[in-house]
């Protein structure tokens, strides 16, 4: 018994300690427990992987019977093996990190405790997601972090944009909710049992269904669970929006840890997949497209956040064209170390804004070089990782994850390059634009506190470094062998992307600042339309929004709503007006009368037990 | 005269008390004196469970009647309050002029 | 001298009873409970339910009925008045008590075992000692039900009376 | 039908035994309340006013018995009936001494052993209230009301404490029956020191001695507790419009109360009829020697008188005193007073504890009775419950 229970429940203190207390409290202890109870079962995951070294195979802790309905069984188990261990240690290290950040982002903020009490929240249900070990509480913890990410996108719920981006969030994830639920009630029906090791076990029976079979379906209805929640093409729109919320939250929920969570997932679901090579393709598929996508239109983006949330798409696109084509240890490889740059990279954008005094636009800053020394350094190492720059954290799991796509197919190779490329672009142009040249706004710029800088500073060590981490060989035992021998070849093209794309970003951003106009120009079609973001949201809006409101109007609304229902509704409580109008003559009021009512009553009673001979 | 008294004459007595209790609970008019008369219906069905425990030898009859008394006690302290109450709002106990819930 | 016993309090118990419903003032009527109570306490000895005659004493005569005759001190309502309230009551009433009164006699003395009836002494199953060792095993939840039942039917009867007594 | 006459005549000499003393309880409480106050109290009737109480009850029962108008008679009568009846009926459960053989009959000084005497007399004084609320109510007049629904109110809260500091009694010597409780007190401590369930090991029930004390105070209506007949306030409480024989009722049974409680005081605390100290040290000579030398202090003064006529009565009285000690001597009596002599000298004592405290302490006022009663007496009392009951069950 290693007592799993502990690391979710402490931030679920945290959380009710702020979230019931926090008004009366001071801000000092506010965040002491709010990061604290964070550390503490960072610590615990610390102890917990440590004892249960070398984890070769799940431990389950069963505590009690959640739900039980004739052979429906869900117990509150947790269970924790080395993905979950790797989960763990990134949630809870990036999250405790991200708290101590918050200290310093927030501290001029209304609304602090709920801040921080949210956070907790989240840490809460992230925890309980990825130590779940049936599908139900895993489903559970998957609501919760919606429910979380909603709260924090509308943390200013005074800004409609706010609350807009938060409804958006929340729909769209329902979308993807949806899918996922009934990939659930599918397994259990297939499966009679939503535990992960049952599940898992009954799969030996089946063979690999080649055609669109139980398991293909299954596994496309997770991967739409995933879409949603990890933001891939169709679902990934509510993620840029998200941006709205505060920039911590954008690091944690929106980077590191909750858009992940469907990569995860599908890790998770990893022996069901290898049964189900379609839906594989399919993921495979879409996490390229969206990649690809994505990057292109994080290309043009001019608001700092926006530009870092469109890479967190493709990213996320990455992965699942990791996991996708079956280097499952690559895909969380890589969801490790961008956890650590892109978190960083947030970080960095949200000291920069602060620095800024609330600047966004990449147009209007410049120059922050020698102003923001900390800051710009630590993007830098984070800039250089994201491209996968060579010997950098990004490098290795990127390069993973391409060699593994090269195995599939050279094409989703060779559209991964140009990702790659177009990622490295991307990114040193907004390094390029807000730490270099001269400052083109007017706000003038300082450091951010050191407890906003030390995290800064240790993820900074986390993406140069992290690449020693091996996940995936360590997560070997977990998957099958993927076998992806290093190819020099491979390995040049991706550094060459890499180094290209930079170059690229130099020439244009740097070297030449005119150009960029000129390009758009003569792209101008395409630039527009990146610029334009596709127009993917007015499509959304004038295919699915508007006609759904329509409908919802006129047809559900005021014709079913208005005239069967309520008629139904009225109709009912007149006919029981006209009934109760002659049961009433009965309900004299009188109790004397009730006590003779019941006494013949009681008496036929007796007479046709007792005396008709029900007795003897 | 029998030696012992036969079981049904302490079970006939229990049904004449019952009745009574019926018979006040029907024709009295006055809220406390009606509750009196569930109190003897109270008191009737007690007297059996001590005779069938007697019968059968088991103590269990007993308590049951015991479990009765602390009811009884409980629910004469809430319907003497709720008594108080109501003739706090209508000065009246006669239960035909209560037959309306609001005035 | 069971039998006569019986006869006596058995005699005085319905004539109390009786009176319970004939009087037509409360006090009159909660006395003569007191009566009933106190000849059933005396059955209850007959029957060998020491602890239970005593518990009836305390807990009916000493404590129920005393409150009972409280409130009808402090209302102070005098005779009631014959108003005519529930027509039903006075047509069917009567007779379906007589034929409660009737059917349930004739169950009574067609299943009451016919075997040795009640002897004063040949059972002493209602001592302290028994009563108090079933009533703290086997029925020790009930017992704290009930306790915590009292609990909130005190608190209850505050809460409603509190302001009421003035 | 031995039996019955056995318990015919135990009864006779009990009721007799109990009527003397109401009486003459009544001229102690009086004399002593005076010599407290530097009165000389009753002296005109009998020497040392000793008839007084016979010519008081001649003069109730010579007085006009009147009616107010507007009481409900029936239970106007009924009360002091009640009353006086319920409190003469515990007395039958208080063992006075152990089984003793006389005239080759054994029997046990006492009228009932129930073995649930305890509970009986519980029962019994939860009755009491009925004669005071009846009478409050028939009197049909304001003071008699309030003075009534005050006692009653007044009894019944102290009826809690005082049923827990049994209940811890029972606890330690874990019987119903008042003989069997009394036997188990006896045995000394290092051969000397009673074991009386006032001293009783693994918890002396000091406190519970001190609670079931004040509690019997209220119960019985005595001062300081005796709001009910607050002259001050209430005239004379539920028995304002009583007089001659039904007031004497009601006299009768406060007094007839007060020897009840005490009795139960010292079966239940001080080891009933056990003396107390041991045999071995002459405990069994203690009789002869008390009345020996109170028969010589009467002698002593009868020889220096203070008036004229003290010499001849005193010194008579001094005789009759020391004649009953060397009677006492003689083993066939001996064993026969000997319990009954300790069991009177505990019940005096407290007795006179009742009368010492009438005399010295003033009035509570109600709302200090009632928040005395509630917020102190009652958690002490659980207190001290819960603690024997705890030291009980980690010692037997």
């Amino acid at each position: 018994m290693q007592h799993l229970w502990i690391i979710p429940a402490l931030p679920l203190l945290g959380f009710l300690i702020d979230g019931l207390a926090g008004r009366r409290l001071p801000k000092t202890a506010i965040h002491a427990v709010a990061a604290g109870t964070v550390a503490l079962s960072f610590l615990w995951v610390l102890k917990t992987v440590i004892a249960l070294q070398p984890l070769q195979t799940a431990h389950v802790e069963r505590y009690f019977d959640w739900i039980r309905v004739g052979e429906f069984r869900i117990g509150f188990d947790l269970a924790a093996d080395r993905l979950t261990a790797v989960m763990l240690l990134v949630v809870t290290g990036v999250g405790l990190l991200i708290h101590v950040y918050s200290i310093g982002y927030m501290a001029h903020e209304g609304g602090y405790y709920r801040f921080f009490a949210y956070l907790n929240l989240f840490m809460f249900f992230m925890l309980t997601l990825v130590l779940a070990a049936n599908f139900l509480l895993m489903f559970v913890g998957w609501e919760g972090v919606g429910l979380c990410s909603y709260l924090l996108i509308g943390f200013w719920f005074r800004r409609k944009s706010a609350t807009n981006a938060a409804n958006k969030a929340f729909i769209v994830n329902r979308i993807g909710d949806f899918g996922f639920s009934l990939a659930l009630f599918l397994i259990f029906l297939n499966f009679k049992s939503l535990d992960f090791g049952a599940v898992f076990n009954g799969l030996a029976g089946w063979r690999a269904d080649t055609g669109m079979g139980t398991l293909t379906i299954i596994g496309l209805l997770l991967l739409v669970g995933a879409t949603g929640k990890s933001a891939q093409l169709p679902l990934y729109v509510w993620l840029p929006d998200a941006m709205e919320g505060p920039t911590p939250v954008s690091a944690l929920i929106h980077a590191a840890t909750m858009v992940t969570a469907g990569v995860y997932m599908i890790a998770r679901a990893a022996p069901l997949y290898l049964k189900a090579p379609i839906a594989m393709d399919w993921v495979a598929g879409i996490g390229l497209a969206t990649a690809f996508f994505a990057a292109t239109i994080g290309m043009v983006q001019t608001d700092i956040k926006r530009v870092f949330a469109y890479s967190t798409v493709s990213q996320l696109g990455y992965m699942f064209l990791g996991v996708g084509t079956g280097a499952f240890g690559a895909g969380i490889f890589h969801l490790v170390t961008h956890a650590f740059f892109k978190a960083l990279l947030f970080l960095g954008a949200g000291s920069v804004i602060h620095a800024l005094a609330g600047e966004q636009d990449m147009r209007r800053m410049g120059g922050l070089r020698t102003k923001t020394p900390v800051t710009f350094w630590t993007m830098l190492a984070a800039a250089a990782a994201i491209s996968a720059l060579p010997f950098t954290s990004g490098f290795y799991s990127k390069d993973e994850i391409l060699v593994s796509a090269f195995h599939r197919s050279p094409v989703l190779f060779w559209i991964g390059i140009v990702t790659a490329a177009m990622t490295a672009f991307y990114v040193f142009r907004a390094i390029f634009l807000v730490f270099f040249g001269t400052c083109r706004g007017e706000a003038h710029a300082h450091e951010s506190p050191p407890v906003m800088t030390l995290p800064l500073i240790v993820l900074a060590v986390l993406s140069l470094g992290g690449g020693a981490f091996q996940v995936s060989k360590w997560l070997r035992p977990m998957f099958p062998e993927t076998a992806s021998p290093e190819n020099p070849m491979l390995l040049a093209a991706s550094v060459g992307a890499a180094c290209g794309g930079v170059l690229v970003a130099w020439v244009l951003y740097w070297w030449r600042p005119a150009l960029p106009d000129i390009v758009a120009a003569r792209l101008k079609w395409l630039y527009v339309a990146a610029v334009n973001k596709y127009k993917v949201d007015e499509i959304y809006g004038a295919v699915v929004v508007r006609p759904l409101v329509a409908v919802s109007r006129e047809v559900l609304w005021k014709g079913i709503d208005v005239e069967v229902i309520d008629g139904a509704v009225n109709g009912t409580g007149r006919r029981a007006l006209g009934l109760g109008g002659l049961l009433r003559l009965a309900q004299s009021g009188n109790i004397r009368s009730y006590a003779t009512w019941v006494l013949l009553g009681a008496v036929s009673l007796l007479i046709a037990l007792g005396v008709l001979g029900g007795v003897r | 005269m029998p030696q012992a008294v036969p079981l049904s004459w302490y079970l006939a007595l229990s049904a004449v008390l019952f009745t009574l209790g019926v018979a006040g609970f029907l024709f009295r008019r006055n809220i406390v004196t009606m509750f009196m008369s569930i109190e003897l219906m109270l008191n009737a069905v007690n007297l059996t469970f001590v005779v069938i425990s007697y019968r059968l030898r088991q103590v269990d009859g007993q308590i049951f009647t015991f479990f009765v008394m602390v009811v009884a006690a409980a629910e004469a302290a809430v319907g003497l309050a709720i008594i108080l109450t109501v003739f706090k709002n209508r000065a009246t106990l006669q239960v035909d002029d209560l037959s309306t819930m609001k005035d | 001298m069971d039998p006569i016993l019986f006869l006596i309090f058995a005699a005085i118990a319905v004539l109390c009873g009786i009176n319970v419903v004939l009087q037509t003032h409360p006090i009159s009527s909660a006395l003569s409970l007191v009566g009933v109570m106190a000849s059933l306490a005396v059955l209850y000895l007959l029957l060998g339910a020491q602890f239970l005659a005593a518990a009836q004493v305390i807990v009916y005569a000493g404590a129920i009925m005393v409150l009972f005759i409280f409130v009808i001190m402090l209302l102070n309502t005098g005779r009631e008045r014959r108003t005519r309230g529930s027509f039903l009551g006075r047509l069917l009433g009567p007779p379906l008590l007589v034929i409660l009164l009737g059917s349930v006699t004739f169950v009574i003395l067609r299943t009451a075992p016919r075997d040795a009836g009640v002897r004063f002494g040949t059972y002493t199953g209602g001592t302290v000692e028994s009563f108090g060792r079933a009533l703290f095993t086997t029925y020790l939840w009930p017992f704290e039900i009930a306790s915590i039942l009292v609990l909130i039917a005190i608190v209850g009867a505050v809460a409603l009376a509190y302001k009421e007594i003035d | 039908m031995n039996y019955l006459l056995l318990a015919a005549i135990k009864a006779a000499v009990v009721a007799g035994v109990l009527l003397l003393t109401l009486l003459y309880l009544q001229w102690v409480e009086r004399k002593v309340i005076a010599h407290i106050q530097v009165r000389l109290g009753p002296h005109r009737v009998g020497p040392h006013g000793l008839l007084q109480p016979i010519a008081d009850t001649l003069k109730l029962l010579t007085k006009e018995d009147l009616l107010p108008p507007g009481v409900n008679r029936f239970y106007f009568i009924l009360a002091p009936f009640l009353a006086i009846s319920l409190s003469l009926v515990s007395i039958a459960v208080i063992p006075f001494g152990p089984d003793v053989h006389m005239a080759g009959v054994r029997t046990s000084l006492q009228l009932a052993d129930l073995n649930i005497g305890v509970v009986f007399v519980l029962a019994i004084s939860s009755l009491t209230v009925y004669g005071v609320v009846l009478a409050g109510w028939s009197s049909n007049s304001k003071y008699p009301l309030l003075g009534a629904l005050r006692s009653s109110a007044q009894m019944i809260s102290y009826e809690l404490p005082l049923g827990m500091a049994v209940a811890s009694v029972l606890l330690v010597s874990n019987s119903l029956s008042l003989r069997k409780i009394v036997e188990t007190q006896s045995g000394f401590y290092g051969g000397f020191f009673p074991a009386w369930n006032l001293f009783r090991l693994p918890f002396p029930q000091v406190f519970g001695f001190v609670i079931f004390l004040i509690a019997v105070f209220a119960e019985t209506n005595r001062v300081p507790f005796d709001l009910p007949e607050a002259e001050s306030e209430l005239v004379a409480g539920f028995h304002t419009e009583y007089s001659s024989m039904k007031f004497a009722g009601f006299f009768m049974s406060e007094y007839a109360n007060m020897i009840t409680v005490t009795c139960m005081a010292t079966a239940l605390f001080l080891g009933g009829w056990l003396p107390l100290w041991p045999v071995s040290l002459g405990s069994n000579y203690a009789p002869a020697a008390v009345f020996g030398a109170a028969g010589a202090i009467a002698i002593y003064h009868g020889l220096h008188p203070a008036r004229k006529r003290d010499r001849r009565s005193l010194q008579v009285v001094g005789a009759l005193l020391c004649a009953a000690g060397a009677l006492f001597l003689i083993p066939a009596i001996r064993t026969l007073v000997e319990p009954l002599f300790w069991f009177l000298a505990k019940t005096g004592l407290l007795l006179l504890l009742f009368i010492w405290v009438r005399g010295t302490l003033p009035r509570f006022r109600y709302d200090q009775l009632m928040r005395f009663g509630w917020s102190f007496l009652f958690p002490v009392a659980v207190a001290n419950l819960m603690i024997t009951a705890l030291l009980v069950a980690l010692v037997g």
